[in-house]
């Protein structure tokens, strides 16, 4: 272009510059839309729910009467249920994703591996509802327990690990590990001085990910057979005598939040509604505290980790 | 080297190899160490492999005893799905039907606002307004999805009623809007992470020719990221047939024999947990008619994952 | 019409007292310099010392990431422009000044869609005249002849000196004004490196150039005025006889000598 | 600590819950209770199994069920515990639906009706031609069992192409918005969903049109879609004294508290037999393993005193 | 004992007959070449020669990449092991011969803890040695008076210069037996470039040297030997006053003077 070219420069622009406002604006009528619908979804169970919020709500334990039901052994179950998938999902995901990062040789098992956690990660919720149904309750015998649940939603979410280790690993360059090397470490010292430390941050995200999504995961844990009513608390884990820690609970019946939450909206009383209302806005509660704590770690771990 | 077998004596013999036998033996203790861990790993690794298997040995055992009673043939032509009737016809075809049907709808509303979103976010909204915005968006995947089922049926349905008051009051339309919405953080949140992974430099290149933010993003951004687009776009394909909750609370569960996103459809996860929920015996026809569905859906994903595979290999990019 | 310097070679751009921040880091203190028109003028001096920022001031870059704070200006003759006027669009800027990479960065397209790109984003829609351009572009560059017969093959598939010319040719098909080149040959290896200087050679007479290069052979063989900073500072400014053989001050001939840097 | 496990169906669930509510808060939680619902058949099978004390069950134990307990060594004794009317509804602004016969209903409900029978004026020529839009319960659940047999003619004999759901929530909304549809369950949901939905008057054995409700259920005129419940206790399971106590609080409750969830007591006296049953362990069926329609109390009364 | 080359110099290892294949491109073409002890030995040639493909040769870093291939020997004198051979392990040549990389590149933890890791790998818990050997390794970095009390404070907090002497102390703290450079100041300004150089000169008693730069001068100043290398041949090999004042070939001279590179 030339100089003399510059009005015609300009009539270019203000055509392409159009069409961008155009797109711009409808950039943030999308973006609107998501957040308007989240928004919209919490306040209305916000605003259903917010008469049955109060420290009974969550002492209590459900009843047919819904003036009394509460949530006692829905959140304990879902805390329990959580502690299982984590114990199960965390180190087996970093393992995994550990070795495929920083071990494997390239070759057709590492790649069926590899494509197959690719896959897992799309595999329906309820399909592994049906493997657990299979396998966990009938084939090992746990039955409909917490232990069946817990295991059911740690492998649901053991892509979710697998995949955010690996992410994690992969951002810490390569000139941190040829040090390490350099000075004469192996690969476990490597390993375990370097890429686990500076890839933690990244890895608890993606674990309180996943798991923020196993909390609210319904379909499996119906497809186990665990809509019951239950109105008591497992065992508790910590035993009377050494060594302090008892692990009946893991055999023990149990519902989790987003059940209660389903048993109560098939209710034919329209008061239990109003419940399922709240039990849905604490379980949101829930997952948006997991969440926060995900984004604290990203803003506040990761910043010390400099290259 | 100043390494001998008694700890601390740096300084003792600076610059001094070590003995043959000494490192003979410490090499050989740091090999086996290394190895065992490295098993151990390997181990772990396998878990994801062993799931798969454990899936596709649940279903395919259920499944084969189903196919021993009813005909692949007539399984794969049929069109009536009545397994749990007097007279039982085992046609998937109603349900594969329903589930194309959601997913497209879902599709339809997933696939361009969250691509619109990730593009925005990614190249136009400011760093401080997408570090806001983006775990707020995530937080649309972690609502429950019966939530979303509900809202379906009590809202999204009776807004379309205003709009066409022939709909029934249960439909894939409704459900498949709804589930679009609740996939869009996966599609978008992918995406955008796929569009920022391209170098600057790229960019670069395009704003130093003159190009608009869109021509940029449209342009260049895009299509240097599309096997990342892809693989958001192919998980969102996976969550949108796998879908359960809200298709079974707003769809209708009418085994319809049917493309017409107006009527109500069952789709093959909403047979499955309408099952579960239900009365049936373990070891039953119908009881095993669910690892069929199962194996069913199981293939599609698992066919959408390979296609998914191919296409990021053949649009992968070396920046 | 444009203004001259002493010498009488016509300007096309005359930085005045231009200082460039990062947030509040000043990486760029008060410079003033003239550009000459199709002349190659190079900018050398240690790293860091803000070569690459004063380039890039040249088509608006800096506008691409928050915190960027220009003050002075740099006004392009013949119209007497001040490119860094909030009022200018950068868009406009951009248009108007092409800028190739120390890296090649080629496009994800094919080696046609790459040098067809500004034509496009001009909102060209005439085949046969993008197909001229192209054609003439690629001639330019002195690329054409390697890619005459696979014009539709992506471009990454490319030499790293092939990718370079062809981003290049990128900027050549839309005939700018002013061309800018950040080290763009430090990613590259003594062959393509020798072409490209020729290349630049060639291009003296149709377009006026402004270079970066930490090679000071490469700025005595390419230029004919070099600039010496330092620290964020312009040191000397002058022919390239004269900087390269008798530089006014004790620095520059410490650099050029090696002595640092 | 002492458990009572019961499972079975999801009818007679809401009664059985209420008790197991109560129970446990009269014991102060010395005894956990808990109580699945995987339906009647899944019930049996795990009582059969000897996985649980007690079954719930919205139809007699049959055959198949029957020869699976003797094979175990399963006793068991069987208590009806309540009856509930299966509730045909319509929408409140149809004025159309007056009453519904069996032959009515038949021909919208049978198989051969899929497809064909599209239009009310079909069902009967004085019906306006309007879509028929149909509502009922899930095809693997005891209440589709008993509503074809009693309607059709054979359980499970019905057409497919209608909105089935386990959760007869969705099927009031669905039938609540629509003026042409009808719908069937429990009527627990009809008696919690007055204002949306009507209840449709059945013609009778009698040629009577009856409204579902306790009068007509207890004096026997609205047939064929009332049926009694039953509560199965395995005799093995009795010797614990914390599952007998439970039975004996079930029967000694059973009257206030299935009408409190909207089921229809049996009398008085139906109470006592069943707890001298209790005492004296009389093991078996009354119905000899195969489904029946239209018991009414005295039949059942009568053959209970029999045993 | 050791292996002594014409000028009386001990050798502390000699490249013989070594070639280095990357897949199947074959990066270095045969090489033969005597480091000798306490001396420092530049490697220089235009980009893309093979320089840093050689100097990663000598701690085995190529083994942490699949498809990497060595042919010929490097001897490590006085004990005459074959650093190439399969037999010995990566680990211990990484720990006789320490290296320090063109991008400073602590870890992200605190001074202390970068100095200590070389120990710490080596099993050492003792604490008061490991504190004695970062003091040492640090001041012998020249780095001592900088850090001396904030040792722990995170290492990325260093400027670059200092993070780069940090890098070099790491080493140092495992007495090393070689130490290799690859363009270490090449990411500097000209002050910590000055100060690299300074400690360059100030180990060449302790430690043999070799170190890659593309700063001809910079080889000058600091090296008394230089290998010249051009597309993955060493084309010339002597006393760096030799070299740079006489060259034997051609080519040499022309990337001295500047023609091309
Ligand atoms: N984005 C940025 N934010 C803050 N400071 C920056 C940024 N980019 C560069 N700087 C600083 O500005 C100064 C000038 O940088 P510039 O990249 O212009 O140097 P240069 O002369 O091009 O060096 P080189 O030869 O290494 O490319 C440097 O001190 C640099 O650290
Ligand atoms: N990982 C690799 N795989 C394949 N080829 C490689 C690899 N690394 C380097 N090369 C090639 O080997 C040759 C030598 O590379 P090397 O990095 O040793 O050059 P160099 O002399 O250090 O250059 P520079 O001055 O740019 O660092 C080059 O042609 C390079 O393209
Ligand atoms: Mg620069
Ligand atoms: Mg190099
Ligand atoms: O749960 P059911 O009562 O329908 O068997």
């Amino acid at each position: 272009m030339k100089a003399e070219d510059i009005p015609l420069i300009r009539k270019i622009i203000r055509r392409n510059k159009r069409l961008e406002v155009l797109f711009a604006v409808a950039g943030f009528l999308a973006l609107l839309l998501g957040v308007l619908t989240f928004v919209a979804l919490f306040a209305q169970m916000a605003v259903a729910g917010w008469e049955r919020i109060s420290p009974d709500f969550f002492t209590n334990f459900p009843s047919r009467r819904a003036g009394q039901a509460g949530i006692l052994s829905a959140w304990v179950g879902s805390l329990l249920v959580m502690l299982v998938t984590a114990v199960s999902a965390v180190p087996l995901g970093v393992a995994a994703g550990i070795y495929l990062e920083e071990y494997a040789p390239k070759n057709l098992f590492t790649d069926i591996i590899e494509i197959n956690v690719t896959n897992l990660a799309g595999v329906p919720s309820i399909v592994y509802g049906l493997l657990a149904l299979g396998v966990f309750v009938y084939t090992f015998g746990f039955g409909q327990s917490i232990l069946s649940a817990g295991l059911t939603l740690g492998l649901l979410i053991l892509p979710v690990v697998i995949v955010a280790t690996r992410e994690s690993i992969r951002s810490i360059p390569l000139h941190i590990r040829e040090a390490a090397y350099g000075l004469g470490a192996t690969r476990w010292q490597v390993t375990r001085d370097h890429i686990v430390p500076y890839s933690l941050p990244g890895i608890m995200t993606g674990v309180i990910i996943g798991m923020s999504r196993a909390i609210g995961e319904t379909a499996p844990i119906i497809t186990i057979g665990a809509l019951t009513f239950i109105a008591f608390l497992p065992e508790s884990p910590i035993g009377p005598e050494f060594p302090w820690v008892n692990f009946e609970w893991l055999k023990s019946g149990f519902t989790v939040m987003p059940i209660q939450m389903f048993n109560w909206t098939s209710r034919p009383e329209e008061a239990f509604q109003q419940n399922a209302a709240a039990a849905g806005f604490i379980l949101v509660l829930m997952t948006l505290a997991m969440n926060a704590v995900s984004i604290w770690i990203r803003y506040h771990v990761r910043k010390d980790i400099k290259w | 080297m100043q390494e001998t077998n008694s700890g601390g004596a740096v300084t003792v013999a600076p610059y001094g190899p070590l003995s043959v036998s000494d490192r003979l033996a410490k090499k050989a203790l740091r090999n086996f160490k290394e190895r065992v861990i490295e098993l151990l790993l390997l181990g772990a690794a396998c878990v994801s492999v062993l799931t798969t298997v454990g899936i596709i040995w649940v279903l395919v055992s259920e499944s084969v005893n189903f196919f021993g009673t009813v005909s692949i043939w007539s399984f794969l032509t049929d069109t009536m799905w009545t397994p749990l009737f007097a007279e039982p016809r085992y046609g998937i075809l109603p349900l594969l039907a329903g589930t194309l049907t959601t997913s497209v709808v879902a599709l339809l509303v997933a696939i361009p606002l969250g691509t619109t979103i990730a593009i925005y976010l990614s190249e136009f909204a400011r760093p401080t307004v997408r570090e806001v915005v983006k775990p707020f968006l995530e937080l649309l995947g972690g609502i429950p999805t019966i939530v979303y089922g509900y809202f379906a049926l009590m809202v999204v349905i009776p807004l379309l009623q205003l709009i066409m008051p022939e709909l029934s009051g249960f439909n894939m339309l409704g459900a498949g809007i709804v589930m679009g919405i609740a996939i869009i953080p996966y599609v978008s949140s992918l995406a955008e992470d796929a569009m920022r992974a391209v170098p600057m430099s790229m960019r670069e290149g395009s704003y130093a020719m003159g190009a608009t933010r869109l021509q940029t993003a449209f342009r260049v951004v895009f299509p240097a990221a599309l096997s990342g687009i892809l693989s958001a776009y192919i998980l969102g394909i996976s969550r949108a047939v796998g879908e359960t909750m809200i298709v079974a609370v707003a769809a209708g569960m009418q085994p319809n024999f049917t493309v017409n996103p107006l009527e109500p459809a069952q789709t093959i996860s909403a047979y499955i947990v309408q099952v579960a929920l239900g009365d049936l015996p373990h070891g039953s026809i119908g009881y095993q008619s669910i690892f069929a569905a199962g194996l069913s859906l199981m293939l599609m994903t698992l066919a959408l994952n390979l296609v998914g595979h191919v296409v990021r290999r053949r649009f992968r990019e070396a920046y | 019409m444009a203004a001259r310097n002493a010498g009488g070679v016509p300007v096309k751009a005359s930085v005045e007292n231009f200082s460039f921040y990062y947030g509040d880091f000043k990486a760029l203190k008060s410079i003033s310099m003239p550009v000459h028109e199709k002349r190659v003028t190079a900018l050398i001096g240690p790293s860091g010392c803000g070569k690459s920022t004063l380039l890039r001031t040249f088509n608006r870059m800096h506008d691409l990431y928050p915190g960027n704070r220009y003050e002075g200006t740099i006004r392009l003759h013949p119209d007497n422009t001040n490119l860094l006027d909030p009022a200018v669009d950068p868009i406009e800027v951009r248009m108007r000044i092409g800028m190739v990479f120390q890296k090649p960065n080629p496009f994800p397209k094919s080696i046609y869609e790459n040098v067809a790109y500004g034509l496009r984003i001009r909102g060209e829609r005439n085949r046969s005249v993008i197909d001229d351009s192209v054609r003439e572009a690629l001639r330019g560059a002195a690329l054409w002849s390697e890619v005459e017969h696979r014009l539709h093959d992506p471009a990454t598939a490319l030499s790293g000196g092939q990718q370079q010319r062809l981003c290049i040719a990128r900027c050549l098909a839309t005939q700018p004004e002013v061309l800018l080149f950040d080290e763009p040959t430090s990613a590259l290896d003594p062959i393509a490196t020798a072409s490209i200087e020729e290349l630049i050679h060639e291009l003296r007479d149709k377009v006026t150039i402004l270079i970066v290069t930490h090679n000071m052979q490469q700025a005595a063989r390419v230029s004919d005025y070099t600039a010496y900073m330092y620290l964020g500072e312009l040191m000397e400014f002058g022919e390239t006889n004269q900087i390269f053989v008798n530089p006014r001050r004790k620095e520059t001939e410490d650099y050029i000598t090696g002595r640092f840097g | 600590q002492s458990l009572v496990k019961i499972d079975g169906s999801s009818t007679v669930f809401p009664v059985t819950e209420a008790v197991a509510e109560d129970f446990q808060s009269s014991k102060k939680g010395a005894v956990k209770v808990t109580v699945g619902i995987s339906g009647t058949g899944g019930g049996f099978k795990k009582f059969c199994r000897g996985e649980i004390d007690i079954a719930d069950a919205s139809r007699p134990i049959l055959k198949k069920e029957m020869e699976a307990c003797a094979q175990a060594g399963i006793k068991y004794i069987e208590l009806p515990v309540a009856f509930d009317a299966l509730t045909v509804v319509a929408n409140p602004k149809n004025a159309f639906i007056k009453q519904l016969s069996v032959e009515q209903l038949k021909k919208i409900w049978e198989p051969g009706a899929q497809g064909t029978i599209k239009s009310w004026k079909q069902v009967d020529p004085s019906f306006p031609d309007a879509p028929l839009k149909l509502f009922g319960a899930g095809s693997d659940s005891g209440t589709f069992d008993y509503f074809t047999e009693a309607i059709v003619g054979k359980a499970k004999a019905s057409r497919g192409d209608y909105t089935a759901s386990e959760d007869d929530n969705v099927l009031v909304q669905g039938v609540s918005r629509d003026v042409n549809a009808i719908g069937y369950f429990g009527y627990a949901y009809y008696a919690e969903n007055q204002g949306k939905l009507k209840a449709v008057p059945i013609v009778n054995k009698e040629g009577k049109p009856v409204e579902p409700g306790a009068a007509t259920v207890l004096d026997g005129s609205y047939n064929p879609l009332s049926r009694p419940i039953f509560i199965y206790v395995a005799e093995k399971s009795l010797e614990k004294a914390e599952v007998r106590d439970f039975v004996t609080y079930y029967l000694k409750n059973a009257s206030k508290l299935a009408t409190e969830v909207k089921y229809v007591p049996l009398p008085a006296k139906a109470y006592e037999i069943a707890l001298d049953h209790v005492n004296k362990k009389k093991l078996g069926t009354v119905f000899g393993g195969e489904a029946e329609v239209g018991v009414t109390i005295e039949a059942l009364l009568a053959r209970e005193a029999k045993l």
